[in-house]
């Protein structure tokens, strides 16, 4: 075996024997998730019946959730089973992701898709009163079949028309629609929001004097500073004139200001993995090992107490 | 009931004048007039990146990026492939476009066919190295990542939308020692390919570089016009930040302070027409 | 003719947004438009269901390889369209209306599996990230030219700046010269370097896409409708 | 050893990142912070309204960032469960309904228990909306058109839902905070919200997005919260001037600073040791 394997190994190894005695030694275990019964209707003297919402640890009446505990077991393996990647392609991480592609196709589909906008915006325009019978019994007395609703109706069943045989055309007229619409929507909100906002937020006075007639030099600088950065990019995005003479060199004072926006840019996605990473072990450490407890969700003692 | 927003007359005087810019610059290249547009240096070194590839036997890969035909930046990405291709043609290289949407793989092999016919070179094109992979964003990286590591191309090419990923691509594409050049104009993505590629199509530059590159009149026109609109910009804003100035020098002046507000709210803001 | 009717549709529902703006009166037009394009969006969702199934389906029929995982998709799929769809473990807002509960609440199967499969898989996806960011730090990120190195330096300053580390590095520099600390260089980085660039670039991209939308309407472009 | 370095397997640094981070989440050691202009301007925004205004809270992003915002949210939620504003929860991201629940769950209902907020009277959850930036354009004039009901299908005109009945328009609304991690979101809320019609919009941001907003502040945004370090700094905020909130448990943030340092500061010793072998190879290769 490679050296590097053995060291590999052993990390896992020793992974595994800590999992085994925490969960086992331990006094109050670790991974195991609390619910409590509340009722549904709470200020309904008829409708008893009761529903589980979470609970933490040593609350009044909370109980374990078994469904709940294998779930965050179940979290915890998958995001092991993610950062196996790292080490090397395997069947695990395969396994992770060919079920976050199954999963969050049929979320989306069932969540946006259907009972969050078919249901009440398209059915419930259409047929209120079946809607009201069957799902939304809520819905508004009042409200009637609106027959224009048709309209995207039939241009959803164009849309559709691609997984025909033939015919795949029909599909291009909700198509437009959608294009156009939007065409139309972009065309304004943008000239609006990016480029006349902009323009008119750098309008700035390029000298800065304090209400006592003092001269404010570092503001006076920024300004300075602001509007000609923004005219030396546009100097460079300037697609009609080449890079020579006065023109280059502004260009390139504008591509020197590309650059130290693009090095913020870097900086503060980096800092975002970084977060997005600390919270993934944060809660490997705290809700699943429960080797730490900053918020005080348990009324044990932690491992870790910092 | 009011016809018309009267506060938004003057935005609709610039939109006419974005719009115009647009409309009259296509009408004068359609015309026959010829329209100067300055040279891209990431452009230039596709040939350069090409011509290596050949040299050392490898092939070009080329990743159209993430999203599909209805976006812009794909369709942009799509006319720098139609370059590369003719390129990879005439030097004989062979070219790998592997896609996220299948019809970003349709107007693909379109386009490379196209290329290959125009370089003469019509026998040697083949469907089979340009393909679909799957929608997802990390398996279809993972696949690229695999295939750079196996195949070793030796000039990568990113063109179209990225995002998280455009780390990972760069970052692989520069372990294996190819060239990559690319093009995004997703600004928080630019870092990373301008920090690990060797050439970086810098937002607006991708669009221009299908124009350029495309020869298609209509769309050299409405780069000009783009051009007008900056222009329009930076005249705006350097008139504004005199007037600006001015008024904050000489605060007495009444004349200034009315100038300056009729510029800022309401030319570029809800004031109305004034 | 195939691409003439499409294109006037676009052009016809484009330029009514564009007066639409104009038009307080048309203000109502804009919603409508609107709330029809979400229904669309929704419907469109079944394009995506339906070549996601096939594909694996065809993988997994044809035995190609790795066709068990496709299965694993497959299943993991069905198996919450199923759930979500027929509300397994709603509780009824109205125990007269059995499908009257809320799709995800607390408790429901879609929930458990939002909470403990897609929520953790996602988040872990995107902390992978952290660790190539490493990777590429210290194989890809050469100062190859004064572009780049100007790019590493402001990301070094930005990077120490929003840490308590750059606070500290500086903290004898006296508060007059506060501009001069990480922290403050940051600020002035954030505040005009990047600010000028970002508008820029935002002004550019906003005259970009105006000329787009523009072709679009004029029908000058049409890739979006493909060949004839 | 330069050999040994540049051919070193990235596998090494993975674990030195790992360790970066894990030892300090650990240890869970904090360091100081102040709260720069910007977010001291976005808590002022929700500080200085009077007590009980209307503020909307769009919930724009998913649990894949719920590293970066979950923090903001919380710190947002108790700011104005501390001023008694009357909150309206909404999303544009399917995944953020969950996450309104759950926040709602832990601080409004188990935070401030002893607040006895009322659902209806001062706060609501309006649900998802999938019109994306459409929702935002038509809510601007047509609030009710968007959310006909609260997210338990209840119309907004019923009497048990006394906060909603004078909301019309975005207009009505005194304050949006938006807690952002992508399209759409932030822009989206700049374009069609606070730009046409003035609204104060305070945005919470992932640190990826958090470059674009600058741009936009002061005058299209009153306050932005960027990234994990806005989170802390807002925090330190709460802290400030309501001394219970310096207890560690409502410092997600503050604690999350620590392994960010030691990440930044090993991404920085990479990048000087990678181009230090760069230098190195340079000059060894112009010697032969």
């Amino acid at each position: 075996m490679k050296r590097e394997t053995i060291v590999w190994t052993i990390l896992f190894i020793a992974g595994g024997l800590f999992l085994s005695y925490r969960a086992a030694f331990s006094p109050h275990g670790m991974g195991k998730v609390y619910v409590k019964a509340e009722q549904v209707n709470p200020n309904s003297q008829t409708d008893l019946r009761t529903k589980y919402i979470g609970a933490r640890p040593g609350e009044k009446g909370a109980v374990l959730s078994i469904p709940r505990s294998v779930g965050l077991w179940l979290a915890a393996l998958f995001t092991l089973a993610i950062f196996s990647f790292l080490y090397r392609d395997n069947v695990f991480f395969k396994i992770a992701e060919s079920v976050m592609v199954g999963v969050s196709a049929g979320w989306a589909m069932v969540t946006a898709g259907f009972w969050d906008t078919l249901v009440p915006k398209l059915l419930a325009k259409l047929a209120p009163d079946m809607t009201r019978a069957w799902a939304l019994p809520k819905l508004e007395k009042t409200s009637h079949a609106d027959p224009l609703y048709l309209v995207p109706l039939v241009l959803g069943i164009m849309l559709l028309w691609r997984l025909a045989p033939r015919g795949g055309w029909i599909a291009r007229w909700p198509l437009a629609f959608i294009v156009g619409t939007f065409a139309g929507i972009k065309l304004t909100m943008y000239l609006d929001a990016d480029f006349v906002s902009q323009i008119r937020s750098t309008i700035v006075p390029l000298v800065v004097v304090l209400q006592s007639g003092q001269l404010d030099v570092w503001a006076s600088i920024r300004n300075v500073g602001l509007v000609f950065g923004v005219l030396s990019c546009l100097t460079y995005f300037f697609f009609s004139v080449e890079h020579r003479g006065i023109a280059g060199k502004i260009a390139r004072i504008g591509i020197w200001y590309l650059m130290i926006t693009f090095g913020a840019s870097f900086a503060f996605t980096v800092m975002g993995r970084i977060a997005l990473l600390a919270s993934r072990i944060t809660f490997l450490f705290d809700d699943w090992l429960w080797l730490m407890d900053p918020n005080h969700k348990r009324p044990w003692e932690p491992f870790f107490s910092g | 009931m009011q016809w018309f927003d009267r506060s938004r007359a003057w935005f609709g005087v610039i939109l006419l004048l974005v719009c115009g810019g647009v409309v009259i610059f296509t009408e004068l290249v359609k015309s026959g007039r010829n329209l100067h547009i300055r040279e891209i240096a990431g452009l230039k070194a596709i040939e350069e990146a090409v011509g290596r590839a050949t040299e050392m036997g490898r092939p070009c890969l080329f990743v159209p990026g993430l999203q599909d035909m209805n976006e812009i930046p794909t369709v942009a990405g799509i006319s720098v492939l139609s370059h590369v291709a003719r390129i990879a043609a005439e030097y004989d290289a062979t070219i790998e476009v592997p896609t996220s949407r299948s019809l970003v793989m349709t107007a693909a092999r379109e386009t490379v066919q196209a290329a290959y016919f125009s370089a003469g070179r019509a026998d040697a094109y083949s469907d089979d190295r340009i393909y679909y992979v799957t929608e997802e964003q990390f398996p279809y990286v993972a696949y690229l990542t695999g295939y750079m590591v196996r195949e070793k191309p030796a000039a990568c090419f990113y063109a179209g939308t990225f995002f998280a990923e455009s780390l990972i691509l760069a970052e692989t594409g520069n372990s294996i020692g190819a060239i990559q050049i690319a093009g995004t104009s997703e600004a928080s993505q630019l870092p990373f390919f301008v920090a690990a590629c060797d050439y970086t199509l810098i937002g607006e530059e991708l669009f221009a570089a299908s124009a350029y590159l495309s020869h298609e009149p209509h769309q050299l026109g409405s780069l000009k016009g783009q051009d007008a609109g900056k222009l329009l910009a930076a005249v705006l804003l350097a008139a504004g930040s005199l007037i600006a100035t001015a008024a904050a020098l000489m605060p007495n002046s009444h004349a200034l302070a009315m100038a300056l507000h009729f510029l800022k709210d309401n030319l570029l803001g809800k004031g109305g027409p004034g | 003719m195939k691409s003439n009717i499409p294109w006037l549709i676009a052009a016809v529902t484009g330029c009514t947004m564009i007066v639409a703006w104009f038009v307080p009166v048309a203000k109502d037009w804009r919603d409508e438009a609107g709330t029809w394009y979400e229904i669309l969006a929704a419907i469109a969702f079944v394009l995506g269901g339906a070549n996601l199934f096939t594909q694996h389906l065809q993988k997994i029929s044809a035995r190609r390889a790795g066709w068990g995982y496709s299965a694993v998709t497959l299943v993991a799929f069905v198996g919450t369209l199923v759930v979500g769809l027929l509300k397994v473990g709603v509780i009824p807002d109205d125990p007269n209306y059995p499908w009257s509960g809320y799709h995800q609440e607390e408790g429901s199967a879609l929930w458990w599996l939002f909470y403990y499969v897609y929520n953790p898989l996602t988040a872990a996806m995107f902390a992978l990230l952290a660790f190539y960011v490493a990777s590429a730090a210290f194989r890809a990120f050469r100062v190859k030219n004064a572009e780049a190195t100007l790019l590493l330096s402001t990301a070094f300053i930005v990077l120490l700046g929003r840490t308590y580390a750059g606070a500290w590095l500086t903290s004898p520099v006296p508060d007059e010269y506060s501009a001069l600390t990480f922290p403050g260089l940051t600020a002035i980085i954030l505040g005009v370097f990047n600010t000028a660039g970002q508008r820029a670039i935002m002004i550019g991209i906003a005259l970009g896409v105006a000329a787009t939308s523009l072709k679009v309407l004029l029908g000058v472009d049409r890739s979006y409708l493909g060949s004839d | 050893m330069l050999d040994f370095l540049k051919n070193l397997d990235r596998r090494w640094i993975f674990l030195a990142m790992l360790l970066a981070v894990a030892i300090p989440v650990v240890m869970q050691k904090t360091f100081p912070e102040k709260p720069t202009k910007l977010v001291q301007d976005a808590f002022d925004a929700i500080e200085n309204l009077p007590d009980e205004s209307n503020v909307l809270f769009s919930f724009d992003y998913e649990p894949s960032t719920e590293g970066e915002l979950a923090p903001m949210a919380k710190a947002l939620i108790r700011h104005c469960c501390l001023k008694r504003h009357k909150m309206f929860f909404m999303t544009l991201w399917p995944g953020g309904l969950p996450l309104i629940e759950q926040n709602i769950e832990d601080i409004i209902s188990k935070e401030y228990e002893e607040e006895h907020f009322a659902r209806g009277k001062d706060y609501l959850n309006l649900g998802y909306n999938a019109g994306r930036e459409v929702a935002i354009i038509v809510m601007g004039t047509n609030f009710k058109r968007m959310f006909p009901t609260d997210n338990d299908k209840i119309p907004l005109d019923d009497p048990t839902l006394p906060m909603a009945h004078d909301i019309d328009r975005l207009d009505d609304m005194d304050l949006i905070v938006d807690i952002s991690a992508g399209y759409p979101g932030m822009k989206e809320w700049v374009q069609y919200a606070a730009s046409p019609y003035g609204i104060k919009l305070v945005i919470a941001s992932t640190a990826v997005q958090a470059p674009q907003a600058y741009p936009y502040y002061p005058n299209q945004l009153t306050g932005v919260l960027a990234a994990i370090k806005g989170a802390a700094e807002y925090e330190a905020a709460l802290g400030e001037k309501y001394p219970k909130y310096r207890d560690p448990a409502f410092n997600d943030a503050i604690r999350r600073m620590a392994p960010q340092l030691w990440a930044h500061l090993l991404i920085i010793g990479l990048i000087l040791l990678g181009n230090g072998i760069y230098f190195a190879e340079r000059i060894k290769g112009t010697r032969r």
